[in-house]
């Protein structure tokens, strides 16, 4: 059986708009396809000039703290087989911006937002989940796992003590569903998703970035200012998907969002068969701006010839 | 294998009101300028007909494995041929340069902020080695033009590889290589003819930052405004990574978006 | 600068017998260049047919336990971007064949040998370093970090209070260099290293294989028989520079060998500035199997105009 | 970029004694025998001169994403050009069949364990599918030889693609598809008939596993020895990794060193 048979030979554009024929539900909210972008990959004007973001199943937002935050000096960025690496370090010109700008341009526009939460500590975490508890986003995502700030990040999303802790107190201040973002870079990912589920997450994200890095042999220095980086693309796919497998055994009713090395329809599919309940297109976006809805129309082409799996999508439950 | 059932073509996007997104064009000529150094003409007419002076194309590697994109300033536009000329420094650059007419590559853009090119004004348009390119564009862009010259100062290494495109549309083409000096040395001399027109007179630069730097603050002394086109690793090239950030005096902004194009007071580079 | 430029215009075999420039010392063992091939990628015979494997700076052979296993049944072994997935599960002959064979075989091509020592317990660990610590072999790997066994494995790797009480009693069985090989599947390697290092590690090498999975998506069912698999190749590269990295930051002395994604005499030469005393070619060979003697060479003519750092090799030091 | 200037050439891996490694060689055809099943043939002298029926190649994709190496069997081989046969299932497959004469692809071999040919024999040789294509060089290699007759029995699920290319060797070509059965219903037909030689009669297979399973079972019954060639996933293909291990009666081993062929007995399928 070839693949490639599989997928309608009409050509759909990535422009027009477009009937989605297979919704699904997470964590109780409605998006139009199981397919949204990731937190940092997408920016609402420049990808919205590539392409209709309302289309989306749903869109990350960049990760937003209590003020404007500068992010990482120098060069953020550096490429390594079928991956890149960046260590931007949150830039984001804060939540009051976010409310004010981003926020409602999405929200005119028709698309289901996820705000992701930032902060350098839990006080940071509390002060801007305060300001989004009643603001127009429709989930939030609080992002524990970011490789490149020293404070907060992924020291908590690695530490399930601190994780169950700030949950605890982040969980009273909205009814909005509540996704916690888990990193990779951990010994056992089902535990720390067992305390984000335990301090009252709606739903799991995961993977963030893999820690990596470059050297320049011409300088023998490391590319990035920052030195290390996080890895995200392609080649951190089986990572991903592997998150996602065992963090659903481990926890067979949480909703997971699967994000990792997603570039095709047939790579989103394999996260929804690992057990997730949507995915989200993070890097592939970098060298291929319309990467996510493209993702999202050749999930739907795979999706019409499996009806078993639609089925469930459409209840908000899971292959397995 | 899938990606091919999806449409991606320039007319579908412009009639749904979007932008192109990546696509792969025909390549049309390459050649060694000097040794290590390259212009490559492809062929595409949504660029053709919208590129500004110092904006930029993304090119993509054949090889996936190398992912990121590839910017270079657009040099010259001919009908629908688009020509950069770069210099090979990389994995990217060493395969774009075994490229020959008839293969094909992945191209996104126009991207960035053009120079702002003001009516009634002489151009300075100071280059340095691999920062020429748009500059020539610029060249390009203001040889049609009544109210304003355009007068290229370029700084080579060694080989005056750009000299011979400058020359098919700047007013004058002035050129050194470090045998001689460097661009500051041209400006001194030319600087006591320049303001004999009486218009206004404006620097359009792109080189190696120190030069720009040392340009701009020459322009500072002497009053006269100056845009600088500036170079940061870029992670997307339209805005949607924040990769490519340089601090300026509004912020942190990004080179792909808010520039490449800086005011020499953006930067802080006119003692002001 | 133009990097293909560094290197020489004349070919160099991969199969002629080679004069090495640039040797370097591990741990107190001479190797005739710093380039060695990875455990389980490597097979004296199979190898040998392609080049001449006394060649390589050193050779480190599949793990071997105190008896036969037979390791995973199925399918054991699946693609995923620029990398390959596996489970293999430490199929080898045991101890006692490998003393019989392998091992006099390859030292009498001549070639510097490292045994790779696998169990499933301690006593199984102990059973192999007591049949090697006589042997000819000249450095000793335990592999406390391979992720397709059910016990041992990777489940010592990960647990700094295991792998200090197993150096403990390994340590006193031989006075051959023992290298501790590290998995990058946990929160923080540079606390697993230093349980390594108090527990008597003279060397460490990094990295093993990262989680990963791919599933089938004509059936939904994982690939692989064993579900999930080790992810090695070009993908994993900047994970295992980060590695070494990290762990070269925290234990400025102890010699530590890169391994992870290397193909080429560049990303070998990453690792040295990344504070590696060696590196090992591992899944390269997979699809390449002159790789680890191709980067050895390659390596050697990067080498050559850096004298800083091949000073710093041939006394055995690193570069930071 | 720097793997260029290392020598990999046939005549310096020979001249020294050793196998040569991967290499890139000339497509020379690449035709569609029937929808999804391709042949594919190339240039390489040194597989030419060296492969065995049952012994395969390894085809590399040219997409450095797509590492693994994708083992085909040898289908024929005409002066130096080596072809194969094989069905388009997934990603390496699809590209190898959209690769036409003048392009390149690189590749390893020859791999693996052959039939072991005797003298004085008659083969049928029983394919199924895409097992097909190793009987045929093993049609090829008896072809030559008055001792032995070969006699092929072909399953196909509709088309027949590869008769033609068995005509051209064994002695006898029998085939069938699903509509009116399978290798079995062959072999009970022809059974009668091939005693009469009385030479001893050996079968060489290669097809889906309970093909396989059952054919060795018919001949165990009839006291004929079969040889087997199967198929593992494989993560070298030349011996390096344990990927590709199939149990036998001999221990688990590997398909790409010990086999790919083995015997019913060693499969433990001739009941004994
Ligand atoms: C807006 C802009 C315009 C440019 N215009 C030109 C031009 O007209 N002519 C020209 O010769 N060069 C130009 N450059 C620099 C050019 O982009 C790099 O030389 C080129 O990307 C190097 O690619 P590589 O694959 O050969 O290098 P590699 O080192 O293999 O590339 C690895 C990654 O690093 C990035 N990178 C490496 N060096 C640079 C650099 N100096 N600047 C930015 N990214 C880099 C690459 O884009 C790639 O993502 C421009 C850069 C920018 C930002
Ligand atoms: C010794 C041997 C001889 C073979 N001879 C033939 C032949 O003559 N004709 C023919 O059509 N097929 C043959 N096959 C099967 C052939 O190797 C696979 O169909 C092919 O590798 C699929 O590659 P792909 O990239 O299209 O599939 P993908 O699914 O994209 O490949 C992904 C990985 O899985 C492996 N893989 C996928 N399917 C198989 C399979 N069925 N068997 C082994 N590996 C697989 C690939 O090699 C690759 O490493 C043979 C297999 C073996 C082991
Ligand atoms: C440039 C960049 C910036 C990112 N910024 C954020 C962020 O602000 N918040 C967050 O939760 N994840 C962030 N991520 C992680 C991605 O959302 C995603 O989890 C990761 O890249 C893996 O998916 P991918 O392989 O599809 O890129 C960022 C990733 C990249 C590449
Ligand atoms: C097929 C295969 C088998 C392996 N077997 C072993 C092993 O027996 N012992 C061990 O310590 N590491 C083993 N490894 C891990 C490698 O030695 C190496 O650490 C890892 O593959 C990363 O390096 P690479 O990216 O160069 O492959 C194996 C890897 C592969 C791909
Ligand atoms: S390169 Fe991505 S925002 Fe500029
Ligand atoms: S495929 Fe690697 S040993 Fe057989």
């Amino acid at each position: 059986m070839n693949i490639e048979q599989e997928l309608n030979e009409t050509p759909t554009s990535v422009y027009a708009p477009h009937e989605w024929r297979h919704g699904t539900v997470v964590a109780g909210v409605p998006w139009k396809n199981p397919v949204g972008t990731a937190s940092g990959t997408f920016n609402a004007y420049a990808c919205g000039r590539f392409y209709d973001v309302s289309q989306m199943g749903s869109v990350t937002t960049k990760g937003v703290s209590p003020v404007e935050w500068l992010g990482n000096p120098g060069v953020r960025t550096a490429e390594s087989p079928a991956a890149t690496v960046n260590a931007v370090g949150l830039q984001n010109p804060g939540v009051d911006h976010y409310l004010a700008h981003d926020l409602p341009y999405l929200k005119d526009l028709g698309a289901t937002v996820i705000a992701n939460v930032a902060g350098h500590c839990d006080d940071d975490y509390a002060q801007v989940v305060e300001k989004l508890a009643d603001s127009d986003a429709d989930m939030l995502e609080i992002n524990v796992s970011c490789p490149n700030v020293t404070h907060g990040g992924m020291s908590v999303g690695t530490d399930p003590v601190a994780l169950a802790k700030l949950m605890d107190r982040l969980r009273p201040m909205t009814d909005k569903p509540m996704i916690v973002k888990l990193t990779p870079n951990v010994t056992d990912i089902a535990a720390i998703a067992r305390a984000a589920v335990e301090g009252g997450a709606d739903c799991l994200s995961m993977i963030n970035t893999l820690v990596g890095m470059r050297i320049d042999i011409r300088t023998g220095e490391p590319i990035i200012a920052n030195r290390t980086g996080g890895v995200s693309g392609p080649a951190v796919f089986p990572v991903g998907l592997a998150c996602v497998w065992r963090v659903r055994a481990a926890l067979p009713d949480i909703p997971i969002i699967g994000i990792g090395g997603i570039d095709s329809g047939e790579k989103a599919l394999e996260y929804l068969y690992a057990g997730a309940n949507a995915v989200e297109v993070g890097g592939a976006a970098l060298y291929d701006p319309t990467a996510p809805i493209r993702v999202a129309l050749e999930l739907e082409e795979l999706l019409d010839s499996r009806p078993e799996l639609t089925e469930k999508l459409a209840k908000g439950d899971t292959w397995r | 294998m899938p990606t091919t059932a999806f449409s991606h073509t320039v007319e579908d996007a412009v009639s749904n009101g979007r932008m192109p997104t990546r696509r792969t064009v025909d390549v049309v000529d390459v050649r060694e300028l000097t040794p290590g150094v390259i212009r490559l003409t492809f062929r595409d007419e949504f660029i053709a007909e919208n590129v500004k002076p110092a904006q930029f194309v993304n090119l993509y590697s054949a090889n996936p494995q190398h992912l990121m994109p590839r910017p270079f300033g657009v040099s010259e536009v001919d009908g629908d041929d688009v020509s950069l000329i770069f210099a090979v420094v990389g994995y990217g650059t060493d395969e774009f340069a075994h490229l020959k007419g008839g293969d094909r590559v992945d191209v996104l853009g126009p991207l960035g902020k053009p120079f702002d090119i003001r009516a009634n004004a002489d151009y300075l348009l100071v280059g340095g080695g691999l920062g020429i390119p748009p500059l020539l564009e610029a060249a390009q862009a203001l040889a049609g033009r009544d109210d304003c010259r355009a007068i290229a100062v370029l700084g080579y290494r060694d080989a005056h590889f750009a000299d011979v495109y400058a020359a098919k549309y700047a007013d004058e083409v002035h050129s050194i290589d470090e045998s001689e000096g460097n661009v500051l040395t041209l400006l001194e001399r030319l600087w006591p003819g320049l303001q004999e027109s009486g218009r206004e007179l404006i620097i359009l630069s792109c080189g190696p930052t120190p030069m720009m730097k040392a340009v701009a603050e020459w322009a500072s002394k002497r009053g006269v405004d100056a845009q600088l086109s500036m170079e940061q690793r870029m992670g997307c090239g339209y805005g949607t990574c924040v990769a490519c950030t340089i601090d300026t005096r509004d912020g942190r902004e990004k080179v792909c978006e808010a520039g490449p194009v800086f005011t020499a007071h953006q930067l802080g580079w006119d003692n002001k």
